[in-house]
Parts: structure tokens; C-alpha cells; sequence
């Protein structure tokens, strides 16, 4: 594994964040709006059509009190590998608006391609996906933020969380620039990681052995990126989804969260 | 959808299925030419006049 | 001029009731048609659809449509190439069924899609491996296919068919129609399909996903099969309708009931292969996701194991055994509660394998996810029904649609004054 | 007739197959695909030159550094400063969205003087010359009439070059009302003037103690500087404890190593029930109690009269059952909690609920604070440190006409340093009742400067009332809040961004850092710097008032108060004395006693029964009509301070706080029986009644109904108003017996179907 990264391999870049810490802020959630131009609208208490690339939600432990508990689950996009490549999302796209990067592993959406199908919504499990069901106004004079490195969306299309991929463009562009091929971990760093007041988001190379990323989780990149640290966990693992996103919990009901069990089935931690 | 879009590739999911497509719309439009033809020269020939 | 139109031996009603009919139904085409452009010109914000449900009423219209359209790439398998010729007196009803069935599909589509006007990038840009570019290629070839079926039909007007060349022409499309009908089952039948495997591909969906063969899951088996089966169903009923509506036997019963026949038998073996893949999936494909079978059936307002009943035993079981059997069959209520009941089934197997599919919360720390469409969405499903009734009410006035029409009005006739 | 059908038929389906066949189809059909892809009413962001600005934020008392991207003249980004000392990189969700309130509708463009009712909306634009001779003449007139002590100031700071310009303006113009805004800083301020004998800010170890006890301090829901206190909850994980005591399961407590459940309002006599235990089992600090602490033991004051000491009330009236019954937490839960934060190595005990925005009683404060003596962890390392204000503001001391040295000695309007009330400073909350009743002396002019009283004083009617019987209020406030919306004259205030401005003393924190906050865009609209103002201002009047302004304008100011600072906080951002320790045990307590106070003789003369029979704050309202009682809770998410929540922030409220505009109250399912999740309700207090949703949530005591603050606003823009209800509607101050400062901590509440 080591060798195979340091002689320019493919880079699979993925998130690890650790709940413990997460404090349900909400700052990643800013941090991913202002930096990707994500728009607003008068009303966005309906959930099902605010566009936040990065979501929190609140889970509950369910019980009564006082032995109540919750925590906070940023939900960006999981980037999903799949079986190798074979992402929920991309495979289904009728005009290749959406593809999965074998470079970085991140997986792209092109607003300009996109017809607006919905379809890549349909098959993602995580509602990572949404759709520009207005199109987007800035108050008068606030267009005066808006970031040139990605583009606004117009409306009817698709849009989702990208890794900040434009920062990875940016950082590989000077880096170039300097002579060299390789990014240093803290050179691509995602708005929401960089913004998080609690250091609960950790970014970087999951092929790369020395990122904290590959550390925190132990990645068995042989069997989809499995983790192998008993406290972290993915998402919905058993959908074979395989995400890039990791969370990590010293707390047994929200690793539980993270799945859905059939009755009485014992959670087989990994080892 | 033509070998000089960007996405295609010359790969088997390609050829089997836009051989499909394009073998299919080859058949439609082969037998549409071949029908208004042929009427073209049964009509010269006279032929459908009341 | 309109009497010179209607085709020679046949009556017709006033020209003035045909035109009040039209308007009535013409002002529900508007609605629909106003619907439509407010979606175009404003935007899909006009529909209840949201992030969760960003496949909803619209897709499950054009799926059901297209199944029951699917009367006339069987009908024309089994007259063309199969050799059913019976099927010849229902055919041209079952193709312009098809063609009003495929025709509000597209435009459903049309409307459905965020950016109309890129519509057409999934064909220049078409991903190979999305079972929606299958449906869209297929679907569009296929609407191709019903056309030059359909045009046939309208140079036999009595008038058109005067030019020698439209009369050579239709004659020529009539001989090789077998090719025609031959590459519209093969479109069929994967599009049909496709549409089957649009849901069980979704593997992120462990309601909706389903194993298979190849890049084929098993619901591409069970959707082909299940539209050969209730399309034709569909074709009986709407016949059945426009008898009675018309006051008048179109077709023979004896076609009707070949073609109920092979519906049944159809039906019964897509019943049995329909329990068969529920099962598998309800035991082996969802557990594996980690789902409970009654976790898709419970905690909603809706969704219970009725609609399950409702679909495989109602709609599935009982209309089989009614079209297997010959008692069945000769019933005329039970030939048309059995068919109205398969049309059904198909409409709500449909109906699981979008909605449900969307409803299901797969992550967790969710639930259901509920929705009622608005009414620019009920609107615009129903523009297509006003749609092709006045289709069918221009084509049944205008074109020779049941070559037995003219005998058994006279058989009719006859048999009145004996 | 048949040829000219035929030809016709001909011309139709040739010309279509015609058409179809050329490019003219597909041409439009591509055109058309490009029209959609851009859109002209899709901006297209321009590019350019990118640069970073470093500044400081000042939206709320945390004083986190920024760094801005830019585009050319554009400011596209906010990003919190790396290796800034209170924030690292990290910044909070208000802070990032500071572009909207930079660019956004809520600016007040110009000067605008009123020309309808109050609070109607009808605006004038003026000229700034017009707008600034309109209040010198108000004010001047007021002052040839001997009132120059009607004219009142409310800042959200008393700190810093502007605040010190509004207060030396308005003592050299004779006015002793110059008023902070209430928080839990009010409170500290105090605790650490009777207990320690200074002048100074609580500063907080955090980073360095190892167990952390809250008294319902929201330590990662915004308590203190929000960003440090999130970095120090990461860093406590597996290192140290956190227990969190509140009614409710806030995020805090969720994050806590453990959570207690309390009674409401009755902390202090939790704090006093360890303090009972850790006496008893002699876990104290013997050499910080006995060597450098007063009124641990029984003592007598000057006239001979014996009081009880710290030791013996405690043990007398706080044994765990006594304290078990009080608080609803068990004896044995009280033993083990005393325990484990006796026996911790840095220990740590803090209060001020949720983000501290409330004082809060006395007592509360005091008993908590004397854990922290009890455990001797003072002035040191990983505890509570008693940090003086940076003292880098030195300009001449004012020279005082005769009119004004008489309206200085009038009585402040609020009673603060007062006969009642001589230990506190600010009394806000008092405010608006001695503006109604009138018995001070009627209030003829307010400035507000950085606050929004309209909106965060509590009894909202009381205030307006208030407000509406100031014949003269002028709001500097650079947006279009509750009380710019009912000013008469409205001079906008750069906003942050656009202007200079020193930001010391982020709250909560051991070290004196003094921030620097720099324009990072040319200011947008007609706007001008608060302390430029007051110079003009000043410089109207002449005379002695002129010559207490002997700058150019602000900036000269700035830049000769700090002196050599200047250039280090530019090009740093912030200054640091980072040689600063907090005063050893033998040096740090100014008392009388010169120790520690368990007890001030002064201060114990008048309350002696401060510990000695607990009584909680009652909440007001009675409790047959009012069954429940209402509290609020804050959240990172809703800015409830003077700056209300802009449009990226308010997006990310969960729908179990704000659904559509309704607001959503949390109720324990046990107490919200007969509602189900989402219900309308009637949501009423001694205060008034509202409609509100109802939220079910395991999460909060039983028998109470939490509202969240920050919401309710009435002006702001329509991404921010109208929106849910505000809070301090339903709740009035409860004035603290001993310091006078608001000590409510909820009301008596009723839920009834809407």
C-alpha cells in the first residue's frame, strides 16, 4: 500500500469526523455555503428542498429522560466509491453530468450538463443530492460575494457537496506552478474542515498511509475502505456503498445509528 | 451518442449498446426509405389511382 | 366535408356532438396545458416534488403509461410475428393506444426534467450504463416504431387514401410491417425492462434493489413481462369502453378472447414470478441490507402489507385465475373486472416501485418521507388522458380503427330486422 | 379541389421533412441548450486578483480573528485567522456569515431621520452635517436647561477606544448615564469585587483544568468566546472531565462526560452542597483556606457582632439530603460529584446559563466561585484567573464645566452605585421601569451604540414603553434592527469590515489580548465610523467639550492611543501580554481583609442571609395558574444577541426550532401530554401569550417548556423577521436582592391547544 501512493498513485481523498467533538454548530454547514455560492431563500425551514450541500442532523438515542441522549451527524457527500467507481449516483446518470474522479475519488457534478432528471437523487441513500427548484436570487448587492471559483447553479439542475473540489484545482495549479506533482496534506483542505471551531473534521489522502485521515480510520483499502479503527464507522456500510466519509464515536448507539440491523442482530464490530 | 461526443468510449457497454440503438434506427430508417420509394414508383407506374 | 371524411359504411354521431364532446374535453386539455407551461415557465417549484421525492407522480405515470402501452408491442409481436392473425381486427386500436400511451410519456418526461431544453443531452451525452439512457433511446425509437404504425392508419382515410402515393405508401408499410413489428418488440423490450431495472439498480434503495442476471436486474424480466401481460389487458378495456360508449360491438369477442387468453396465462406466470422474486428479496436481497421486511411496511401513514395483497393477490392471483379459465372469460364481468383489475396491478406495482421506493427511509435517523402531489402535477397527468381520448375520438371518427366494425353493424342490423 | 389539396398536403410534409433535415433545428436546439446555461439572470461571479485581509471580529464578545478573501475589491469569504490566540483557524457560523450583514439588505444605506410614527418605517435620508447638528442642537438645548443628565448612552461594551469615547463624551457633557448591556459579565465583574477586592474580568483557565464542573454554562453552545471554548471541549476529550448541571439535555450536556439534571434555579445550593461534603471530608485546599481566605470560619466585624463563617453554614444548612431535596439530584450523586472535583488536579467551576447573556443572582455566582477558592484554584493554572482590563487607553483626564460636574452628580438613572445597589455598575434591566415610572427623572435622549435593547431586554412591552417616552433616540446601528426601527435618527455605523477599531478582551479569557479590527473593504454606503461621529459631535459644542477631543478623527485617535502598538496590531492583528500571570495568592486579593472572601464585611453587613437559607430566584407567576415554567436555552445557531441571525445562519435551524415562522418549544413528553410532535399551542406567561409548535423531546425536565432565543425578530430583512417569537416577550426581569441585577432564569408558563 505504502509504495503504491509514493510513486504518484491515485489519491482516494475522504473525511473523517469525529462526533465526539462535532458540536453541532453548524459553522461546516456556513463554512460549505459561502464558499460553494449556495443560495437562499426567504423560507428555508422545509428541509426537503434547502439546499445544504453539508447537512446536520440530530440524532436521538431514543430514550426517556434522563437517559436521553444526542449527537449532531454532519452529512456531507459520501463520495461514494462503490465497487470500484460504481457509485449509487454516477452510474445512473443518463448524461454523464455526474462522475466519479479515479484520481481523487471525488465525485463531480456538472450543472451545465445536468438536465435535471432528479434520477442520481432517487439513488442516493443519504439525500446528499439536491435540486435547484428555484432559481437562486441574491438580494440586491449580495451578489458581491459571490466566489468565482464555482460557478452559481441555475435553476433545475443538481447539485451536491464536491470536496471543495475547485480548492484541489486551485492547490494542484500552484502546485505545478512550483515544479511540484505531489499536494501536501494541508495544501487541499475543504472549506467545512478548515472552518470547524471544535477540530472535529480531519481531510486528506485515504491511499496515503501518513495523512491523519488513514491513520484515524486504519482504511482496508482491499475491501472498499472498510475501517478498521472499532470506533469509526460509515454510513449505511452494508449498502455497499462505500463512502469516503467516515464518522468516529466512543458511543455505541450512534455507531448503531450509522446502519440498520434486522431484529435481534448483534452489530459485528470490525475487528 | 456519436464516436465524437467526449464520453464515448470504444469499449463493450458502447458497442453493444449503441450497436443496438443504431442497428435498430438503421432497420426503421432502411424500411422507411424502402416504403416511400417503392410507392414513388408504384405511383409512376400508375398503380393506387381510383 | 367532415361526412366526406368518416370512412365509408359506418355511422358516426352529429358533427355538432363530436365538437361539444371535443370542447369538454378540450378544456381539460387546457387545464393541463396551462399546468404544463407554468412548470416550464416557473419551474418545477410549482409541484410538490422535493429533495426526497425527486422521482414522484410524474414517473409513475409515465411508467404506468408505458405499461399499458405496452398492448401494442405485444399485440403486434403476436399478429406480425407470431402469427396470431385474429389479432388483426384489434391491432390498430392496440397501436393507437400505444401511440397515445408513448406520446404523453414523452411529453411527461418533457415536463418532468429541470432543463426541457437540454432534454436532448441524454442522447448526446448518453451514459451507457444508466438504465434511464435505455429507456430514453428505446423509448424515443420505439415512439418511431408506433408512428410508422400509426401513419398507415391515417393515409387509410378515405380521403388521403385517394392519392395514389399515400395509398402505395400505406400499402408498402403494410407489407413489411413485420420488420417494423418485429424491432418494436426488440425496443420494447428493453425499455420495458429499463424501466424495470430504473428502480432495482438503485442499490442505495434495498426497497427498491434487486439482484439479477448480468447488468440485468430481475425486475427487467418482471417489468417486460408484466407489460406484455397488462397492456393487452389495457387494449380489452379500453375497446370494452369505447363499445360501450359507441353502443356498438367493434370487435369480436372471439379476438378478445384469444387475446385475454394469452393475457391471462401472461399474467399468471408474471403472478407467479412476482411472488417468487418478493420473496427472494423479502427474505434474502433486503435482510442483507439490514432491513426487516415490516420495516418497509410499517411506521407510515400509508405503506402497509396491503398494498402488497393489493398488488400480488388482488390484482395479480385473482385475475389470473379469472383469464386462464375459459368460465372466466366468458363472463363478460368477470373478463372486464379481471382486466380492469390487471390494469391495476400494473398501475400499482408502478406505483411501489417509484413512490414507495422514495417514501422508505434508508439512513436511520429518518422517516417515511410523505408527499401529495400539487395540482399542477394532477393537472398535467391528466392532460395526457384528454388528450388521447381525443385522439381516439379524431381517429375513431376519421379512420377505418375496426376493420369489423362495418360487419358487425351490419350482422347487427341484420339481426334486427330478421 | 384534389390538386390543390395534394399540392398543399405536398408543401406540408415536404417543408417539414425539408426543415428537419437542415441545421436549422438542431441549431436552435443547441442554441437554446447554451441560453440555459447561462442564464443572464444567473450571476456570473467576476474573477481576479485574490488577497487576504486579516481582521478581527466584534458580532459578539468572542473576538476571534478573520481572514477575508478577496477579488478585487471583493470580499467573497470569511475564514477564521490561523494561530490567532483565542480561535486557530476555527470560526463560528455568525462570524462566516459576515459578508451578508457586509453586503446585505438590513445596512442602513445613509443618516435617516424619522418623518412617521415611531417605528412605523417612514425615513427621510439626511446629510451626515444635517443629521449631526440636529442631535448637537438637542443636545445643547438640553443642556442650557440644566438636563444634561436626561441623556443616556446603552453600549454593548464599556471597553475599547469607542466605548471610552461615548463615555467621555458624556461626562464632559454631564450625563452619569452611560449604560452596558447585562450579562453574565455583570455578574463576574461583581463576584470578583466582593471576593477578591478588584476591578477585573473572570478569566478562565479552561485549556489547562482537567475537570470542568457547569453550572448550566453553555460552554460549546456559545458560552464565553464560542470558538475557544469548542477547541477546548475537543481537547478535554480523554484528558479531562466535563459535567454539565442544567435541566435540560443542551449540547453541552450532551457532550458532557456526564450530565445532571437540576431543578432550575436552584444551582447555588447544589455548589453549596459540595462545598458541604468537601468540607466535611476535609478535600479542601488547606493552604489557599486557611493562609489566604476570610470568613471560612466563624469571624466578628468591627461593631462585635459574630457571624457564622463559610464552614459552619455550609455544614449547618447544606448536608446532601438537605441539598438532594432542594435540586432533585440524589445524595449519592452529590457526595460522588464533590468527590471527583475535590480529588481532580486543576478543577474548575463555572457558571452563567447558556451564553451568559443574562447576570443572573448573585448568590449563584459567589457560591460557585467559592468551589473554586475551596479547591484553591485561584489565579492559577487550569482556574478561574481575576484578569484586569488592558490599560492601554491613557488620555488626559477630562476638564469639567460647572454644568457638567452637575449633571455628573445626579443619581444614574438605573440606581446602579446606588444606595441599594452600591456594588454594581450597569443595571440595564432596571432601565425601563425607572424610565416609566418616571421617579428618577424623566429620560430625554438616548444614544445606542452596538446594542439592540428593543430586542434582547426582557419584558420587550416594558421597553418599547420605555423607548417610546425617550422623546429623542438616536441609534448608530449599522443595520435596520428593533431599535434603529424605533429611533428618531439613525447615524450608520461602518460595519465591522469597513472600519478600524480595537476589540479588547475576548470574553472569558486568562490573558489581556487587545484585538485589531481593520477595514477589509472601502465602505459600502454613506456610512461613518461611531467614533468619528462622537468627535464631530463633540467638536460642535466647542469649549470644554471640543477640548476633551483633541484628535483629528478616529483613526488619529486609535492610532496615537496605541501608540506603539499600532503597528504590531497591524500587522498581527492583536496584541498579547504574553508576559501577563495572574497575581500570586499573597499579592491578588484588594479586599479588607486582603484575602480571599468567602464572605465581604461590607457586603455580608447587609445580606447576611446571602447563603444562609437558600431561597431560589423565584420565578415570577403563580403556580396554579401557570403550571409550568418556561426557560430559555441558547444555541450556536441563532444569534441572540444585539446582531440577529443573518440568511446562511438561520438556514441551518433545524425544523425542530422554527417551522415555517412558527417557533418550536421543547417539551418533555410527560408534560406535553395531549400534544403530539408539532401541534399548535398557546404558549403563555405572566408576560403574555404566543402561538407556538410544540416540540417532544426526552431531553428536558419534566414540568418544563424551553424556548430557544434569537428569534422573534420584527426588523432585519424577510429572511430574519417575523420569524418565531422572541423571548424576552414572555419573561421580565426579577431584580437580584443583592446586586439588582437581573436574576430570572424563566417564568411560570401555561401550554394550552391552539
Amino acid at each position: 500500500m505504502k509504495e503504491e501512493h509514493k510513486h504518484g498513485k491515485a489519491s482516494k481523498f475522504g473525511m473523517v469526523i469525529d462526533l465526539d467533538k462535532c458540536t453541532g454548530c453548524g459553522s461546516c454547514m456556513v463554512a460549505c455555503m459561502s464558499e460553494n455560492n449556495v443560495p437562499f431563500k426567504k423560507d428555508e425551514t422545509n428541509k426537503l428542498d434547502s439546499i445544504t450541500w453539508l447537512r446536520i442532523y440530530k440524532l436521538t438515542n431514543g430514550k426517556k429522560f434522563p437517559e436521553t441522549d444526542i449527537c449532531y451527524i454532519p452529512r456531507p457527500c459520501m463520495q461514494c466509491e462503490g465497487d470500484h467507481g460504481h457509485s449509487p449516483c454516477v452510474s445512473v446518470c443518463p448524461a454523464t453530468a455526474t462522475d466519479y474522479n479515479h484520481e481523487t475519488g471525488i465525485v463531480s457534478q456538472i450543472y451545465t450538463r445536468c438536465f435535471g432528471c432528479r434520477y442520481c437523487m432517487a439513488a442516493c441513500p443519504y439525500h446528499a443530492r439536491y435540486f435547484n427548484w428555484w432559481d437562486p436570487v441574491w438580494p440586491d448587492g449580495m451578489e458581491k460575494y459571490l466566489s468565482p471559483n464555482v460557478s452559481p447553479r441555475m435553476r433545475g439542475v443538481v447539485e451536491k457537496c464536491s470536496f471543495c473540489f475547485h480548492r484541489y484545482q486551485l492547490a494542484k495549479n500552484k502546485a505545478y506552478a512550483q515544479g511540484r506533482r505531489e499536494l501536501k496534506e494541508d495544501e487541499y483542505q475543504t472549506a467545512c474542515t478548515q472552518a470547524c471551531p471544535a477540530g472535529a473534521i480531519t481531510f486528506g489522502d485515504l491511499n496515503n498511509s501518513h495523512h491523519a485521515v488513514y491513520k484515524l480510520v486504519k482504511p482496508d483499502n482491499k475491501h472498499g475502505g472498510r475501517p478498521r479503527n472499532p470506533n469509526a464507522f460509515r454510513l449505511l456500510e452494508r449498502l455497499g456503498t462505500n463512502p469516503k466519509v467516515y464518522y468516529l464515536s466512543s458511543r455505541e448507539w450512534v455507531r448503531r445509528a450509522g446502519d440498520n440491523y434486522i431484529k435481534d442482530e448483534v452489530k459485528k464490530e470490525h475487528h | 451518442m456519436l464516436p465524437f461526443s467526449f464520453e464515448w468510449l470504444w469499449d463493450i457497454s458502447h458497442m453493444l449498446f449503441m450497436g443496438g440503438l443504431w442497428y435498430a434506427l438503421t432497420i426503421l430508417g432502411l424500411g422507411m426509405t424502402y416504403c416511400i420509394i417503392k410507392a414513388a414508383i408504384d405511383t409512376s407506374k400508375g398503380k393506387g389511382s381510383h | 366535408m367532415d361526412s366526406a371524411l368518416i370512412p365509408e359504411g359506418v355511422k358516426r354521431c352529429s358533427f355538432g356532438k363530436f365538437i361539444l364532446w371535443i370542447i369538454i374535453v378540450g378544456a381539460v386539455l387546457l387545464w393541463g396545458v396551462v399546468a404544463m407551461l407554468l412548470c416550464w415557465f416557473k419551474g418545477l417549484n410549482q409541484t410538490n416534488m422535493n429533495d426526497a421525492y425527486g422521482f414522484a407522480m410524474w414517473i409513475w405515470a409515465d411508467l404506468a403509461v408505458i405499461a399499458l402501452g405496452g398492448g401494442a408491442f405485444f399485440t403486434g409481436l403476436l399478429r406480425y410475428v407470431i402469427g396470431k392473425d385474429e389479432l388483426k381486427n384489434i391491432i390498430n386500436y392496440a397501436v393507437l393506444i400505444g401511440f397515445i400511451c408513448y406520446s404523453s410519456a414523452l411529453l411527461i418526461l418533457a415536463i418532468d426534467i429541470g432543463q426541457p431544453l437540454r432534454g436532448w443531452f441524454i442522447f448526446w451525452h448518453a451514459n451507457v450504463h444508466s438504465m434511464l439512457t435505455e429507456v430514453a433511446f428505446c423509448l424515443s425509437c420505439y415512439f418511431a416504431v408506433l408512428t410508422i404504425e400509426y401513419i398507415p392508419l391515417i393515409l387509410e382515410n378515405r380521403q388521403i387514401d385517394k392519392v395514389p402515393f399515400f395509398h402505395n405508401l400505406s400499402h408498402n408499410m403494410h407489407g413489411i410491417m413485420v420488420i417494423f413489428a418485429a424491432t418494436g418488440a426488440f425496443l420494447s423490450f428493453f425499455h420495458q425492462g429499463s424501466l424495470g431495472g430504473t428502480p432495482a439498480v438503485l442499490y442505495g434503495r434495498p426497497f427498491a434493489f434487486r439482484e439479477g442476471v448480468l447488468i440485468w436486474p430481475w425486475t427487467f424480466f418482471l417489468f417486460t413481462w408484466s407489460a406484455a401481460a397488462c397492456g393487452p389487458c389495457f387494449t380489452i378495456l379500453v375497446t370494452w369502453i369505447t363499445e360501450k360508449i359507441t353502443r356498438k360491438k367493434l370487435v369480436r369477442q372471439n379476438v378478445i378472447m384469444l387475446l385475454a387468453k394469452i393475457a391471462g396465462w401472461m399474467l399468471a406466470t408474471y403472478t407467479v414470478a412476482k411472488i417468487i422474486d418478493t420473496w427472494y428479496w423479502a427474505t434474502v436481497t433486503a435482510p442483507a441490507s439490514g432491513f426487516n421486511f415490516m420495516d418497509f411496511y410499517s411506521n407510515n401513514p400509508l405503506y402497509g402489507p396491503w398494498i402488497l395483497v393489493l398488488e400480488i393477490v388482488v390484482c395479480g392471483v385473482i385475475p389470473s385465475l379469472i383469464l386462464i379459465t375459459k368460465t372466466g372469460r366468458k363472463s363478460s364481468f368477470l373478463l372486464i373486472s379481471a382486466v380492469l383489475l390487471a390494469v391495476l396491478g400494473a398501475c400499482v406495482n408502478r406505483w411501489v416501485m417509484v413512490l414507495q421506493v422514495m417514501a422508505v427511509p434508508v439512513l436511520t435517523f429518518e422517516s417515511w418521507f410523505m408527499y401529495f402531489p400539487s395540482w399542477q402535477e394532477i393537472a398535467t397527468t391528466i392532460l395526457p388522458v384528454a388528450y388521447g381520448i381525443i385522439l381516439i375520438m379524431i381517429s375513431y371518427r376519421y379512420l377505418p380503427i375496426f376493420p369489423q366494425e362495418q360487419e358487425l353493424e351490419e350482422e347487427k342490423n341484420a339481426s334486427i330486422f330478421v | 379541389m384534389k390538386v390543390c389539396r395534394r399540392s398543399f398536403l405536398s408543401l406540408v410534409i415536404g417543408g417539414a421533412a425539408g426543415t428537419t433535415l437542415s441545421p436549422l433545428p438542431w441549431k436552435l436546439m443547441d442554441d437554446s441548450s447554451i441560453w440555459t446555461q447561462m442564464w443572464p439572470w444567473t450571476p456570473v461571479p467576476e474573477d481576479g486578483e485574490v488577497s487576504y485581509v486579516n481582521t478581527v471580529c466584534s458580532l459578539c464578545p468572542g473576538g476571534c480573528g478573520l481572514t477575508v478573501r478577496k477579488i478585487n475589491e471583493r470580499a467573497i469569504k470569511i475564514e477564521g485567522m490561523k494561530a490567532y490566540p483565542v480561535n486557530d483557524g476555527g470560526v463560528c457560523l455568525l462570524g462566516l456569515s459576515g459578508l451578508q450583514l457586509l453586503y446585505g439588505p438590513t445596512r442602513v444605506k445613509t443618516p435617516l431621520k424619522r418623518v412617521g410614527a415611531r417605528g412605523e418605517g417612514r425615513w427621510e435620508k439626511i446629510s451626515w452635517e444635517d443629521a449631526i447638528s440636529e442631535v448637537v442642537k438637542k443636545l445643547a438645548d438640553l443642556r442650557a436647561k440644566g438636563l444634561s443628565h436626561t441623556v443616556g448612552c446603552i453600549s454593548d461594551s464599556d471597553r475599547g477606544t469607542v466605548a471610552h469615547l461615548l463615555g467621555r463624551f458624556l461626562t464632559v457633557y454631564g450625563s452619569p448615564n452611560f449604560i452596558r448591556t447585562p450579562s453574565m459579565q455583570d455578574s463576574y465583574e461583581q463576584t470578583m469585587h466582593l471576593m477578591h477586592g478588584v476591578q477585573a474580568s473572570a478569566g478562565f483557565d479552561v485549556e489547562n483544568a482537567d475537570f470542568i464542573l457547569s453550572f448550566g454554562s453553555g460552554l460549546i453552545d456559545g458560552w464565553g468566546s464560542p470558538v475557544r471554548m469548542f477547541k477546548v471541549n475537543s481537547a478535554l476529550k480523554g484528558k479531562g472531565k466535563l459535567v454539565q448541571v442544567e435541566p435540560r439535555l443542551s449540547n453541552t450536556a450532551a457532550k458532557s462526560d456526564k450530565w445532571i439534571p437540576i431543578k432550575p434555579g436552584t444551582e447555588a445550593a447544589l455548589a453549596l452542597g459540595l462545598a458541604h461534603v468537601i468540607i466535611k471530608e476535609s478535600l479542601y485546599n488547606r493552604d489557599f483556606v486557611n493562609n489566604y481566605s476570610f470568613g471560612f470560619n466563624d469571624w466578628t466585624d468591627d461593631r462585635g457582632r459574630s457571624h457564622k463563617g463559610f464552614k459552619k453554614l455550609v455544614l449547618d444548612e447544606y448536608g446532601p439530603d438537605d441539598v438532594a431535596e432542594i435540586t432533585g439530584i440524589s445524595d449519592s450523586t452529590i457526595i460522588a460529584l464533590a468527590r471527583s472535583f475535590a480529588r481532580a488536579s486543576k478543577p474548575l467551576a463555572v457558571c452563567g446559563r447558556g451564553q451568559g447573556n443574562t447576570p443572573g443572582g448573585l448568590s449563584e455566582f459567589m457560591a460557585v466561585h467559592a468551589l473554586n477558592a475551596l479547591v484553591g484554584n485561584i489565579n492559577k493554572k487550569g482556574g478561574v484567573w481575576a484578569v484586569p482590563d488592558p490599560d492601554y487607553i491613557r488620555w488626559p483626564e477630562v476638564e469639567m464645566d460647572i454644568n457638567a460636574a452637575k449633571g455628573m452628580q445626579a443619581n444614574r438613572i438605573d440606581g446602579a452605585g446606588g444606595k441599594t445597589y452600591p456594588d454594581s455598575r450597569y443595571l440595564l434591566n432596571r432601565f425601563p421601569e425607572a424610565v416609566n415610572s418616571g421617579k428618577e427623572y424623566p429620560m430625554k435622549a438616548l444614544f445606542v451604540v452596538g446594542a439592540n435593547p428593543v430586542y434582547t431586554i426582557p419584558d420587550s412591552k416594558a421597553v418599547k414603553e420605555a423607548f417610546d417616552k425617550i422623546p429623542f433616540v438616536v441609534s448608530f446601528s449599522s443595520y435596520m434592527d428593533e431599535t434603529a426601527a424605533n429611533a428618531d435618527l439613525i447615524l450608520p455605523n461602518h460595519v465591522f469590515l469597513e472600519r478600524y477599531e480595537d476589540v479588547p478582551m475576548p470574553a472569558g479569557l486568562q490573558k489581556p489580548i487587545v484585538g485589531f479590527s481593520k477595514p477589509v473593504v472601502k465602505p459600502q454606503f454613506n456610512t461613518r465610523h461611531v467614533g468619528d461621529v462622537i468627535i464631530q459631535i463633540a467638536k460642535s459644542f466647542g469649549g470644554v467639550i471640543a477640548d476633551a477631543f483633541p484628535w483629528d478623527n478616529y483613526e488619529a485617535c486609535l492610532q496615537k492611543t496605541l501608540g506603539n502598538k499600532w503597528n504590531a496590531l497591524n500587522k498581527e492583528g492583536f496584541w498579547l501580554d504574553s508576559n501577563f500571570m495572574a497575581k500570586g495568592w499573597k499579592r491578588a486579593f484588594s479586599t479588607p481583609s486582603g484575602k480571599f472572601e468567602f464572605f465581604s464585611r461590607a457586603f455580608a453587613a447587609k445580606n447576611e442571609n446571602l447563603f444562609q437559607q437558600f431561597r431560589p430566584v423565584e420565578p415570577e407567576g403563580d403556580e396554579g395558574r401557570f403550571p409550568l415554567i418556561l426557560i430559555p436555552y441558547d444555541y450556536m445557531r441563532l444569534a441572540s444577541g444585539c446582531i440577529g441571525d443573518p440568511p446562511f445562519a438561520i438556514k441551518t435551524v433545524e425544523d425542530t426550532v422554527l417551522k415555517g415562522d412558527d417557533i418550536l418549544v421543547e417539551v418533555n413528553p410527560k408534560s406535553g401530554r395531549g400534544f403530539r410532535e408539532g401541534d399548535q399551542a398557546i404558549l403563555s406567561t405572566p408576560k403574555g401569550a404566543v402561538k407556538v409548535r410544540v416540540h417532544l423531546f426526552d431531553g428536558i425536565m419534566p414540568g418544563l417548556v424551553a424556548m430557544p432565543r434569537g428569534l422573534g425578530h420584527t426588523a432585519y430583512d424577510e429572511y430574519l423577521a417575523d420569524k418565531g417569537i422572541n423571548f424576552n416577550e414572555l419573561i421580565g426581569p426579577v431584580e437580584d436582592p443583592a446586586s439588582g441585577l437581573d436574576a430570572a432564569w424563566g417564568i411560570r408558563a401555561k401550554l394550552t391547544r391552539a
